[in-house]
């Protein structure tokens, strides 16, 4: 075998580099990194080896690059951290000594040794098996060409909440084309329902509603609102992406946003639960979400508009006011159906929000069953001076409550439903607990586990709120009911916790309950990831690359995450991340070209037998058959490199740059052969 | 079962033989090492549990019943040790060797409830309702250790089933937030007041709820919520409200006798029976 | 290298977009786990050849274990599913070829389950213990001079009757 | 006015205490409890304990044995499994309480009279001997044990169940004793800590 490879290799003896790789303690604390320079420096082929502190540090990368130039070294491998984080880094240390960057191979001692190992003998052990794996590896390696690809210079922002309109904003004024999905038929998500922010108590809407009217008239951004994105092909630089377009059953172009027709309705009254007032109050089936919405266009509601029969078919049973009063502007049109459109863009950017945990599911808390009680962003509603109540806090059955207990981590930090702690929840209680007592005077009640304020002038607000005279009380309520024991809890519903800090089980009788819920990944998050081809957390938010240093990218090159669909976070850390993304999706589609890895595959001529086996097997269909020559060829630049042509070809006659057999075969016999 | 709660055995017996379920009493069974042994060693408790489970998969029955709530818990906690736990495994595994027993964990522990429920059909029992208790407004009384920590059959937090057959039996069931409250059975003979005023406390909202009667799943629950009406008016207020098994209220359903239901048993007498309606005897 | 007690040899093939990114997870999050493993990267489970399984139990491997994206999530579509079909045939052959069906394991592993690259290496590892060293190289070699055996003694008779008919 | 220190010392704990029992099978999520109080919060009996679930359970976790094992919070616990399904943290609070209560009999250091982990030993015994319990014995045995006053106030009870065939004098036993009294054996061969004899439990009060 030896020889084959040197021949292939045009017969140039393998001069190999090693270096081992300290990374601080992190490496070094768990192998010994000296002994395994020892050992491979006297295996066939190596000329040097060496350990150092930081590899991946600028004196780390020219040592590589001054060795090959003085040793003579024709291929370089180094036991450092996870190929995925730096591979590439020192592949170009590799380039930049003269050689072609494809004649090194790393080695993962870090994320597959060091950290995942308390036995310093064993994971040295295991140290030295995976160095000469890729010391046998890395003989057999070939010079490759990186091919580039250009860049299709438009993004795709997907949603249209805080994080999606700050990323296409960002994006469209640096010049860029941004096309904005959004699936309900106003943007703005779920910022536009709160009513203040904390900590600055600035009015959500007065903050959101500019920017958000910005985004609808931008000439660089197309806004497609009650639109969704069904499906996802290409790859980095080149995606085309089908958006489906819901009717709404009102022509965008046509319509000029009077609501003339809102009045006409043959619905005197508004009498089905308006989503975006969180079915507190009531709308009519032509409607507009609020008074700011973007596009400032109606829509009309199939399910329960009398044009409609009950499978969603145009009855034309209805008198149709609604087209009497929009008149001359022609803009109902209820022939509209279901459109999908194909674009093509460079980057997309996924911003898909959250939702809040169905506080049904706590049923000891009675949401759902006591009227008095609420979720959070049902009071966000009913404080805000547009919601349905005009700003006053009245209780379902018309009260003004006197008592208002509010509970904290409803569906977070808890293993039954979400075990993580969703971030926003004790500053936004906080909130609620100021704007709940600045608006009905109310004893207000905080009941907390642990109180989480740590931000910019946040604990400045938890501090306001103390002097304000709400009371903190830190345990996790046990049950809410309304059986009465005491004549004072009479008519009230009572909340029964223990007071962890004075020690005693209280009941407290109040008028109101709030529901702090949590925030968790949007029910369809999993149909999303896999449209775009992204992972998962185990707690089904979008993964990003790397927690730390890869925040907003996904393992998929040119998709990029923003806001609350990559983890719960607040207002500000949603715009930064969403500037972050939109910088990350510039820098690609500014560079102008990716280069791609160069693991295609391609068939050996003469050893191809034709038997077409290959051919069913590509999903990418880029083997073809020639007739002429009776044998397959793959067309490289359809092929995506996974390889699952070369594993079943009956005569071995496919190859897979970076992973032919050779290597790996020689791969299997470095790991086993040291014991 | 021969004690305080005879009743419950003759109406379970009574209710299924009524419906056709085939029961057979597990050979020489010995305590099931409930709450209170638990507290001196926990796997002797096992030991004991693993007994009747290994006896009644010798038996060759597909099912073990267990219509005390404790024993239930009890027989499905060892369970899942023997599952879970390597350590109490060898020991009880040991010690059943040791007797000449063995257990393979194929015997399910399923409660009446969940066998009426989810085997026989709440058709089936609708089918043998002659007598339906209309208008009777039932307070379902679950307590603690059926769905709690095991919930097998029904949510921990809101079960529904006593529900759904009350419902089947012809009967109102009101709403009853207490409907899993520990009722304080195992204190109550050692620690009057505060095993008092848990039943104290379910009795009094199972009447601010409008109920009629309570029903309830277990021995324990039934004796405590059923004995001490005296005590508690002594304590606190007068508060009377009959306590039946589950089993009782269906029987009456079903038309079976009060003798043989051991309706007669019962502290607290239910004074509101459900009338006999020929029609519906006839067909 | 003083004398060592036998630990069993466990060669993993791991996909790069999944697994080999579960694995690196466990990393990050510093789970434990057994150091008998050894994890080789394909870009996609598809890649794995039959040969690779092959070549580790013949070089001394004393068990396989191949990790790939779940269902449905491939990132090359469904070369995961290939690996499946190739799984399943390649486990029957190695039953025949006596090797225990515990010694070869597929496993789906999403970038997100580090935890459960700990959790399979783990069981895999016990198991592998459990069932002792696999030796196939040896048992290979005395195979093949079975084989040998067997040829020189059909040789050795068609000579004699060679010789005799002559 | 009585001034008592609270103050603790290291000396207190008794160190290895909370690792023991959490070491013991059902017992290991007590290391990940957050001191968040649900249980105490849900637990009917909690308003007559002197230590909350949730400070007993911070007891335990920090060593402090005897104020685990000599509260009453652990014979308050009706067992009724409410904790143990509403903690957040999925700890088995029940399964701790019982894993207390066996220490505190074994140890003998329950409070003095009190009735529960008398009803705990006549029982335990009496399943020992004869594999069933006779409840009108248990609770006969337990109230001259502990109370013999109260004893006298049960009396109407145990008349009223008498009259309605609830309660029997005659002894109820297994047939198969020996069967019992074999398991038993290797349990106790495993445990090599038996209980106290009774007379060393008197002599420890």
């Amino acid at each position: 075998m030896e020889n084959v490879s040197q021949k292939k290799n045009g017969g140039e003896q393998p001069r190999i580099g090693f270096y081992i790789c300290h990374c601080g303690h992190n490496i070094a604390s768990m192998v010994d990194c000296a002994d395994v320079a020892k050992y491979v420096a006297q295996l066939p082929g190596v000329v040097l080896s060496k350990d150092y502190k930081y590899m991946c540090s600028d004196p780390g990368q020219e040592m590589i690059a001054k060795d090959i130039k003085e040793h003579g070294l024709n291929r370089v491998v180094v036991a450092s951290c996870s190929p995925l984080l730096h591979e590439h880094t020192f592949r170009n240390a590799t380039e930049k000594g003269g050689l072609n960057p494809f004649y090194f191979q790393m080695v993962n001692v870090r994320e597959h040794d060091s950290w995942v190992h308390t036995n310093r003998e064993d994971a040295t052990h295991k140290a030295k098996a995976l160095a000469r794996a890729a010391i046998n590896r890395v003989a057999h390696h070939k010079p490759l060409e990186t091919k580039k690809v250009p860049i299709h210079p438009d993004v795709l922002v997907v949603g249209g909440g805080i994080a999606g309109i700050h990323a296409a904003m960002t994006l469209a004024n640096a010049g860029k084309k941004v096309i904005l999905v959004e699936r309900e038929p106003t943007i703005g998500g779920h910022m536009a329902k709160f009513d203040k922010t904390f900590p600055t108590l600035d009015c959500a809407a007065c903050i959101l509603t500019p920017k958000m009217s910005e985004v609808g008239s931008h000439p660089n951004i197309r806004l497609m609102t009650y639109s969704e994105v069904v499906k996802v092909d290409g790859y980095v630089g080149n995606y085309q992406v089908t958006i489906k377009r819901k009717p709404r059953y009102v022509d965008e172009e046509l319509c000029i946003g009077c609501q003339e027709c809102i009045p006409a309705c043959v619905f005197k009254e508004p009498k089905f639960a308006d989503e975006f007032n969180e079915g507190l109050g009531k709308r009519k089936p032509i409607y507009i979400p609020f008074p700011q919405a973007t596009p400032q266009v109606v829509t009309i509601d199939p399910k329960v508009c009398l044009n409609f029969n009950k499978k969603g078919e145009v009855s034309n049973k209805c008198k149709k006011t609604c087209v009497e009063a929009c008149g001359d502007k022609n803009a109902i049109d209820f022939t509209q159906t279901e459109k999908f459109e194909e674009i093509k863009v460079g980057a997309i950017i996924v911003a898909t929000g959250f939702k809040t945990f169905d506080a049904r599911r706590i049923t000891q808390y009675g949401y759902g069953i006591y009227p008095g009680v609420y979720t959070s962003l049902e009071v966000e509603r009913l404080v805000n001076a547009a919601g349905p109540t005009g700003g006053h806090v009245v209780l379902r059955d018309g009260r003004k409550p006197e008592s208002i207990g509010i509970i904290h981590c409803v569906g977070s930090r808890d293993e039954k439903t979400n075990r993580w702690c969703s971030r926003v929840c004790c500053m936004y209680s906080l909130k609620l607990a100021h704007l709940l007592k600045e608006h009905t005077g109310a004893e207000v009640y905080n009941f907390y586990i642990d109180m989480r304020t740590p931000g910019k002038n946040y604990d400045e607000f938890y501090g306001k709120l103390l002097e304000e005279g709400v009371h903190f009380i830190r345990g996790r309520v046990g049950e809410v009911t309304d059986w009465a024991f005491t004549k004072e809890e009479e008519g009230k519903l009572v909340i029964r916790v223990e007071d962890t800090l004075a020690g005693y089980v209280r009941r407290i009788p109040v008028d109101m309950v709030v529901l702090s819920v949590g925030l968790e990944p949007q029910p369809d998050a999993q149909d999303v990831r896999r449209l775009f081809g992204m992972s998962c957390g185990g707690e089904g938010f979008f993964l990003e690359r790397h927690p730390k240093l890869a925040p907003v990218n996904t393992f998929t090159d040119g998709i990029y995450l923003a806001g609350c669909c990559q983890g719960p976070k607040d207002i500000p850390d949603t715009v930064a991340q969403a500037g972050a993304a939109a910088a990350e999706a510039m820098q690609l589609i500014d560079r102008g070209y990716i280069e791609q890895e160069p693991n295609t595959a391609f068939i050996l001529q003469d050893e191809c037998c034709g038997c077409k086996s290959c051919i069913p097997l590509c999903p990418y269909t880029a083997i073809v058959f020639d007739e002429s020559t009776q044998k397959a060829i793959i067309n490289e630049a359809l092929c995506k490199g996974c390889g699952t042509c070369v594993g079943s070809c009956p005569s071995g006659s496919i190859v897979q740059n970076l992973f032919e057999d050779d290597q790996i075969f020689s791969e299997i016999e470095g790991v086993l052969s040291y014991d | 079962m021969k004690g305080t709660g005879r009743a419950y055995e003759e109406s379970l017996l009574a209710v299924m033989r009524a419906l056709g379920v085939e029961l057979e009493e597990v050979e020489d069974w010995n305590c099931c090492g409930a709450t209170a042994y638990m507290a001196v060693d926990e796997v002797k408790a096992c030991i004991l549990a693993s007994r009747n489970l290994a006896i009644a998969e010798k038996m060759n029955n597909k099912v073990m019943m267990a219509p005390c709530s404790s024993c239930y818990l009890i027989l499905n906690k060892t369970k899942h040790y023997l599952h879970d736990s390597p350590q109490v495994n060898s020991v009880v595994n040991r010690a059943l060797k040791n007797a000449g027993l063995s257990y393979s964990g194929n015997v399910p522990v399923r409660h009446p409830l969940d066998i009426l429920i989810n085997d026989v059909g709440l058709d089936a029992i609708k089918k043998q309702v002659k007598r339906p208790l209309k208008g009777l407004k039932v307070a379902t009384y679950y307590g603690c250790q059926i769905v709690r920590p095991y919930a097998t059959f029904d949510r921990a937090d809101n079960p529904t089933t006593m529900d759904r057959l009350m419902e089947a039996l012809g009967a109102t069931v009101v709403r009853f937030p207490l409907k899993t409250r520990c009722c304080g059975a195992s204190l109550t003979g050692t620690l009057p007041e505060p095993g008092l005023l848990c039943s104290y406390i379910i009795l009094k909202e199972a009447i601010r709820c409008g109920a009629e009667v309570i029903s309830t799943v277990c021995p324990l629950c039934q004796f405590n919520l059923d004995g001490y009406h005296d005590k508690i008016a002594a304590k606190w207020e007068h508060v009377e409200i009959p306590t039946l098994y589950f089993t009782q209220l269906m029987g009456l359903a079903f038309g079976l006798s009060e003798r043989e239901l051991g309706l007669h048993r019962n502290f607290v007498p239910m004074k509101k029976l459900p009338e006999a309606q020929p029609e519906l005897a006839v067909r | 290298m003083t004398e060592k007690k036998w630990t069993p040899r466990l060669v993993a093939f791991f996909c790069n977009w999944c697994t080999y990114t579960a694995a690196d997870l466990a990393g990050v999050s510093r789970l434990k786990y057994a150091s008998n493993v050894r994890i080789i990267r394909v870009m996609c489970s598809g890649r794995i050849d039959p040969q690779f399984v092959l070549e580790a139990f013949a070089k001394g491997a004393d068990g396989v274990l191949i990790g790939g994206c779940h269902p449905n999530d491939c990132h090359y579509v469904e070369g995961n599913y290939k690996m499946l079909r190739r799984y399943r045939l390649l486990k029957r052959m190695l039953a025949d070829m006596g090797i225990e069906p515990d010694r070869f394991r597929l496993e789906w592993i999403s970038a997100a389950e580090g935890e459960k690259v700990k959790r399979v290496v783990d069981e895999m590892v016990q198991k592998l213990t459990a069932l002792g060293p696999l030796a196939w190289d040896k048992k290979l070699e005395d195979w093949d001079r079975e084989v040998k055996a067997l040829e020189e003694h059909v040789q050795a008779q068609q000579t004699t009757k060679e010789v005799a008919n002559a | 006015m009585d001034l008592q220190r609270t103050i603790k010392y290291e000396s207190d704990r008794v160190k290895g205490f909370g690792r023991e029992v959490m070491s013991v099978p059902g017992c290991e999520q007590l290391q990940s409890c957050i001191q968040c109080g649900t249980c105490s919060g849900v637990c009917p009996l909690s308003i007559y304990m002197d230590y909350s679930p949730r400070q007993l359970m911070a007891l335990t976790r920090a060593d402090f044995k005897h104020e685990a094992l000599r509260s009453v919070t652990i014979w308050l616990c009706a067992s009724c499994y409410d904790c143990t399904v509403e903690c957040p943290r999925q700890i088995r609070i029940t399964d701790i309480m019982y894993e207390l209560k066996q220490r505190a009999i074994k140890e003998g250091i329950y409070p003095k009279r009190f009735p529960v982990p008398v009803l705990a030993r006549t029982f335990y015994s009496m399943v020992h001997s004869r594999g069933r319990v006779t409840e009108s014995w248990v609770v006969v045995k337990m109230l001259l044990k502990s109370n013999p006053l109260a004893a006298l106030g049960m009396w109407k009870l145990g008349l009223k169940l008498l009259t309605r065939g609830r309660f029997s004098f005659k002894m109820e036993g297994i047939r198969q004793r020996d069967q019992l009294a074999k398991m038993m054996a290797v349990a106790n061969e495993v445990d090599s800590e038996h209980l106290p004899p009774q007379e060393e439990l008197k002599k420890a009060h």
